[in-house]
């Protein structure tokens, strides 16, 4: 039944767009309700029939795979989850992600958030998206969350010399001395990889300066669309990877199911998000193509005339 | 004199101000001004919305076209004012937040305002489409160049871009679009942006002087207007 | 700029005297810390070292509201051990007793009080906190606030200043003489005399849209500006212009500005309130009804000059389906992009600003837009000799190349 | 045509009250005034929707949100106006009792007396009023454009000016130079690479001075210096363009979100 709906919405865009692209070789403008329609059409079909393409993960996207792929099985990972509900939309799925993706690997999880906001998120998506998935593990032992604490860039100058200084305990106050995970654990410097994912301030950029750089640490960020861009001068240099907005979780949950077969069968927001995206990108693209047809089949016809 | 008077004002606040900057004791000055413009522009709310209501009024009035519309903007004013003002339904009483959950002042918020504001601003979508067929044409050397960078954005934001470019290999990597998309962000993008914001301090430092100087004094009106 | 014999001795004296004042009073920094004595131990539980070398000193350019301490951290608050837990911050105030101010995590070694008053003074201490004890510190001297009349610290954000707004001051003071400046013409400039006779032939509306950004906005101010001079061509034709706005002061000015302009051109009968009307604070409520009127009135030049955000493009987009003439100018970059996509002439940037000097004529205004590019070129020149500076200092490690850049940075630093 | 409009109205009416019928009793099993609930949901539909349809022409729908939209949200704004600044900021400064009536602390000050300026001046621009007094009113008109006048111009030299100039100084051989040698054993064209990142440095400083270039007023662009100005106009060019393509991405998640809306909390037809 989905399929077909699918099917049926594509060849409606599609084949209107090659109808209209047609239509334009005789120099025909298009009404610009017609565009209206098919933006509709375009983001409207794959919110009611979900429809997903086939993402293939850009380098900065890979290198954070590979990294956490790449680390050996037991290894402690760091997730900091900075950011508040009205950024949760576009950054919540990479956090699942990657969350899943380190469960998968058998690495041990330290959840924390620079954010007040983020706590309650934290817990709310470890319960709802990500331990679901994985029944057989264990608080405690394979992941943790020690939550929130005030002072912004001050816990990160803390932490690198000593997690526990600033957190004594986990959220549920279980004293950090009798938690497995933190056996080996001292400051940041011990962890095997730190993923901060946010976009605003205290977040991924503070986890690079204050944090990476200084403690030599690797740090892969995630962050929303409009501050990607500025999270790429350190690139390579300073950060493993960036995820950048619904884009970046998208490219990383195909490559998770890639390598992953049974990833296919969980939730991938990321993916599912980026069908109205592609379709309507697709579209605007088409009807600017269709535009140039236009403007030089009928500057053609003015000449002859 | 009518005209002296303000021309002296403009000239005396704006000096203090910019000097205010420089003199730590009057640190405080320029927080302080901006909230005496939040309190004289609360006072212009008068003059609004006595013109609001004034022209609506006279529409229905004088039955112009579509003045049944106009009972619906005078009733949705009247009735947002009442509740606003009054906190009807605030669970706090008149200590609380005006926008406090469940009053009847956010409950409008959240049932008109919201959906029709959200809605307004989702027509954006609509409108970047029609745009880009009318206006990203060939026509000159510039509109190509506008172009040729919005389309590559465009497809290096989508699946697309990396699909048709992946066989590039990775020691020529920066022609695979997405990462072209990235570099233009980085490059061109930061360029202009900067070219612009430094031109525009210096038109606003220009102004700002014309406008303390005298030099501009449209604003002022007529001489002899009473 | 040959007439060098035009500039006012006053003019120069004041500079000169200005920038000397700076140089001479930059002030100096550092001071020896005094050895800090032990005054209190405690020996209930783990002992540890009070912090030492306490010393206080009045924060630098302020209007003596903030005291900066430093101190020397306890030998014991080392990473891993963790037997200090923090630190606490006592103060007595004109001699009273000495009360907690500030508790701070370990390893700290610098507060600021940023709540002391003139005329008092004050005696501080610091307390290495263990679990369940204290080790106080040396106290310190005892210390006044002081008020500072200038901030030196920002002696380079006052010379940029007096270097730009001089230029722009100077080259209105030239014009003002009656020298003859050129000015290069601005593309969408021409164009809006033509946009308002199209209206005035076609016998239909002119909309303007002043952003919709109140009056503590440079660019509703140049979007007025620039009403004043189209108003006046409006009124000599005795064109309907139609200006709905977002903000109740921006209301009164453009009133106030039309009616001169009607006032000017000797048909004050010609004016009526009705030409400006409010319609609401809220964005995108503004967006519907501007569309609305867009719509039904069907305006045949349509001037979008000011602060715009979102709405740029639905605007534009609905005044470019009713296939009015467009001319918009804003300086929010993100904005531009739309501007540009949808209307017949955008004013860029700054050309926004100089739109209205440009319009007037006026030769100070235009003496005023010389003043800027002064300012442009001080910027050119000190990218240029930063760019080279950082190049060279990077490539070849030449350190003198890194400090002129280092010079440069604090120069061109916002702090 | 009266005929037709009043049947759309009636069919329209129809439509409303089987939704607000279906989507209270939809509701039924989980709130107490699933009437109210049901009605509040249908209205956001129904105003949602009467946007839209202005994409199509303009109608009646359209209409009745626009004007209930400018009435609405006026009077939300002045609320707020009332509320936060007089209540909280004003009040508090100015007068005890009302500071008791309005349940607000108050804030004393040995400088609160200045907060009579803007209320003298407020009462100043409502001369306005009076047909004779409109003059008087330019006095806190000229006291707005002062203050405007004034703070702008330290605030954006310093965050425009002086920033963006320190922003530029980039080093042409990129941040990672090491010798000549080095450079061209590993020269390629991966998108991290340093003849990749050297260029976008060239591009920032080459960029920026020829946009600078574009805006100058006081030379005729010919020659060189035309040249110059010409890049300056490409590079804006580019850069609007690509900033363009960037944000259709943002814009579209919005009318995803409305059409979420539509299909999910009204229609239910997704979860």
């Amino acid at each position: 039944m989905d399929n077909i709906g699918v099917i049926i919405s594509l060849i409606l865009i599609l084949g209107g767009l090659v109808t209209l692209l047609i239509r334009s070789l005789q120099a025909r403008e298009v009404d610009r309700r017609i565009i209206f329609l098919f933006i509709f059409l375009a983001v409207a079909a794959p919110i009611l029939f979900p429809m997903t393409f086939k993402e293939k993960a850009t380098q900065v996207v890979k290198s954070v795979f590979d990294k956490i792929e790449n680390l050996p099985e037991g290894s402690t990972v760091l997730l900091s989850f900075d950011f508040d509900p009205a950024m949760a939309p576009e950054v919540q799925p990479m956090a699942n992600a990657i969350s899943r993706h380190c469960f998968e690997k058998g690495h041990k999880i330290i959840f924390m958030s620079l954010w007040a906001t983020g706590q309650a998120l934290l817990s709310h998506s470890l319960s709802e998206f990500i331990l679901p998935g994985f029944p057989e593990k264990e608080n405690l032992v394979d992941y943790v969350s020690i939550g929130y604490k005030a002072g912004n860039e001050g816990v990160l100058n803390v932490i690198i010399t000593d997690i526990q200084k600033m957190f004594p305990t986990d959220v549920n106050s279980v004293p950090l001395d009798s938690i497995p995970i933190f056996d080996n654990i001292e400051s940041c410097k011990d962890l095997d990889f730190i993923m901060s994912i946010g976009g605003g301030k205290p977040g991924p950029k503070e986890w690079v300066l204050f944090v990476g750089d200084p403690g030599d640490v690797p740090v892969g960020v995630g962050v929303a669309a409009v501050v990607a861009p500025q999270m790429y001068p350190y690139y390579p240099g300073q950060i493993v990877g960036i995820l950048g907005g619904v884009k970046g979780a998208a490219e990383y949950e195909s490559e998770l199911i890639r390598v992953h077969p049974r990833f296919a069968e969980m939730d991938t927001p990321g993916l599912r998000m980026m069908g109205p995206q592609t379709l309507a990108h697709v579209v605007i693209m088409a009807f600017i193509v269709i535009g140039n047809v236009v403007f030089f089949r009928g500057r053609r016809r003015e000449k002859k005339e | 004199m009518k005209r002296q008077i303000p021309l002296f004002i403009t000239f005396f606040v704006g000096t203090l101000l910019i000097f205010s900057v420089f003199i730590p004791p009057m640190e405080t000055l320029g927080e302080n001004f901006t909230l005496f413009f939040d309190i004289i522009a609360v006072f212009a709310f008068f003059l609004g919305a006595g013109n609001l209501v004034r022209v609506h009024v006279s529409k229905l009035r004088k039955r112009k076209a579509d003045w049944g519309f106009s009972i619906v903007t005078l009733i949705g004013f009247g009735f947002m004012l009442f509740v606003g003002l009054l906190k009807i339904g605030n669970p706090g009483g008149i200590a609380a937040d005006v926008t406090a959950p469940g009053s009847w002042f956010q409950e409008m918020f959240n049932y008109v305002i919201n959906p029709l504001q959200s809605t307004m601003y989702a027509l954006l979508a609509f409108f970047v489409a029609s745009a880009s067929y009318r206006a990203f044409r060939a026509k000159n050397r510039e509109a190509t160049i506008l172009l040729m960078a919005a389309f590559v954005i465009l497809l290096g934001r989508t699946p697309l871009g990396m699909m048709l470019t992946a066989w590039i290999p990775d020691s020529l990597s920066i022609f695979q679009i997405p990462n072209m998309a990235v570099w233009i962000m980085n490059s061109f993008n930061l360029a202009g942006q900067r070219a612009i914001l430094i031109g525009i301090s210096l038109g606003v430092v220009a102004m700002s002087l014309r406008l303390i100087l005298g030099v501009e004094r449209t604003y002022l009106g007529g001489d002899d207007s009473g | 700029m040959r007439s060098r014999s035009s500039i006012s001795p006053g003019w120069t004296l004041l500079l000169v005297t200005t920038l000397l004042v700076c140089i001479v009073a930059a002030p100096t920094f550092g001071q020896m810390p005094d050895d800090g004595v032990i005054t209190f131990e405690d020996t209930v539980q783990v002992m540890v070292a009070a912090p030492t070398s306490l010393i206080a000193t009045d924060h630098k350019y302020d209007d003596g509201e903030k005291i900066d301490l430093q101190w020397v951290p306890s030998i014991d608050d080392l990473p891993g051990i963790g037997t200090v837990v923090g630190y606490r911050i006592y103060r007595q105030d004109d001699g009273g007793v000495a009360e907690v101010i500030a508790n701070l995590p370990a390893k700290a070694n610098h507060y600021r009080d940023e709540n002391t008053e003139l005329g008092h003074t004050y005696i501080y201490s610091v307390a290495a906190l263990t679990d369940g004890a204290e080790f106080m510190s040396n106290l310190t001297e005892s210390i006044s606030p002081e008020r500072e009349w200038i901030d030196f610290s920002k002696r380079y954000l006052f010379l940029i200043a007096l270097l730009v707004g001089g230029a722009v001051i100077y080259f209105i003071e030239i014009a003002r003489r009656g020298k003859k400046l050129f000015v290069r013409k601005i593309a969408g400039l021409e164009a809006v005399d033509d946009a308002v006779g199209r209206a005035t032939e076609m016998g239909r509306p002119i909309l303007f849209i002043p952003g919709i950004q109140d009056m503590d906005d440079v660019q509703t101010l140049a979007g007025l500006t620039i009403l004043g001079r189209i108003s006046k061509t409006i009124a000599d034709y005795d064109t309907e212009i139609f200006m709905p706005v977002s903000r109740s002061l921006v209301m009164t000015a453009g009133r106030e500005i039309i009616k001169s302009s009607y006032q000017t051109a000797g048909r004050p009968e010609k004016y009526s309130d009705n030409m400006v009307t409010y319609i609401t604070d809220e964005q995108f409520g503004y967006v519907a009804a501007v569309d609305g009127i867009m719509v039904r009135e069907k305006p045949a030049t349509v001037f979008l000059l000011g602060a715009f955000f979102a709405e740029s493009l639905i605007l534009a987009e609905t005044g470019n389906y009713i296939g009015a003439i467009q001319i918009a100018g804003t300086a929010r970059p993100a904005q531009l992009p739309f501007f540009i996509a949808a209307c017949d002439f955008t004013l860029i940037g700054e050309e926004l600003f100089a739109a209205s000097a440009y319009l007037s004529e006026d030769p100070k205004a235009l003496g005023s837009l010389k003043g800027q590019d002064v300012g442009k070129a001080v910027a050119m020149v000190i990218i240029v000799v930063g760019v080279l500076a950082a190049t060279m200092g990077q490539a070849w490690d030449i350190s003198s190349m890194n400090s002129l850049v280092d010079i440069l940075k604090t120069i061109f630093s916002t702090s | 045509m009266k005929k037709t409009t009043y049947l759309l109205m009636a069919v329209i009416s129809a439509l409303f009250v089987l939704s607000w019928i279906l989507k209270a009793g939809s509701l039924s099993g989980e709130t107490d005034n699933y009437v109210i609930q049901g009605f509040l949901i249908t209205f956001s539909a129904f105003l949602t929707l009467s946007v839209l349809s202005f994409l199509y022409a303009d109608n009646p729908l359209y209409k009745f949100a626009e004007h209930l939209f400018v009435g609405v949200s006026a009077a939300f704004w002045m609320c707020m106006g009332f509320w936060t600044t007089i209540v909280q900021n004003l009040i508090p400064r100015l007068s005890d009792g009302l500071s008791s009536f309005f349940e607000v602390p108050p804030q004393p000050g040995d400088y609160n007396f200045f907060f009579f300026i803007p209320v003298i001046l407020g009462i100043l621009l409502l001369m306005r009023l009076s047909p004779k007094g409109g003059w008087i009113s330019r006095w806190p008109l000229a006291f707005i454009i002062g203050t405007t006048a004034g703070l702008n111009f330290v605030r954006y030299l310093r965050s425009d000016f002086i920033k963006q100039i320190s922003n530029t100084f980039v080093p042409l051989l990129g941040t990672e130079w090491q010798g000549i040698g080095h450079f061209f054993s590993n020269l390629d064209l991966s998108a991290s690479g340093q003849l990749v990142t050297m260029a976008a440095n060239w591009v920032i400083f080459l960029g920026v001075f020829c946009g600078l270039i574009y805006f100058y007023f006081s030379k005729e662009h010919k020659g060189a210096f035309g040249a110059a100005s010409k890049v300056g106009i490409w590079v804006l060019m580019l850069t609007f363009g690509a900033s363009f393509g960037y944000t259709v991405m943002g814009r579209i998640s919005l009318l995803v979100g409305r059409i979420t809306f539509l299909f999910r909390d009204w229609l239910e037809i997704i979860s």
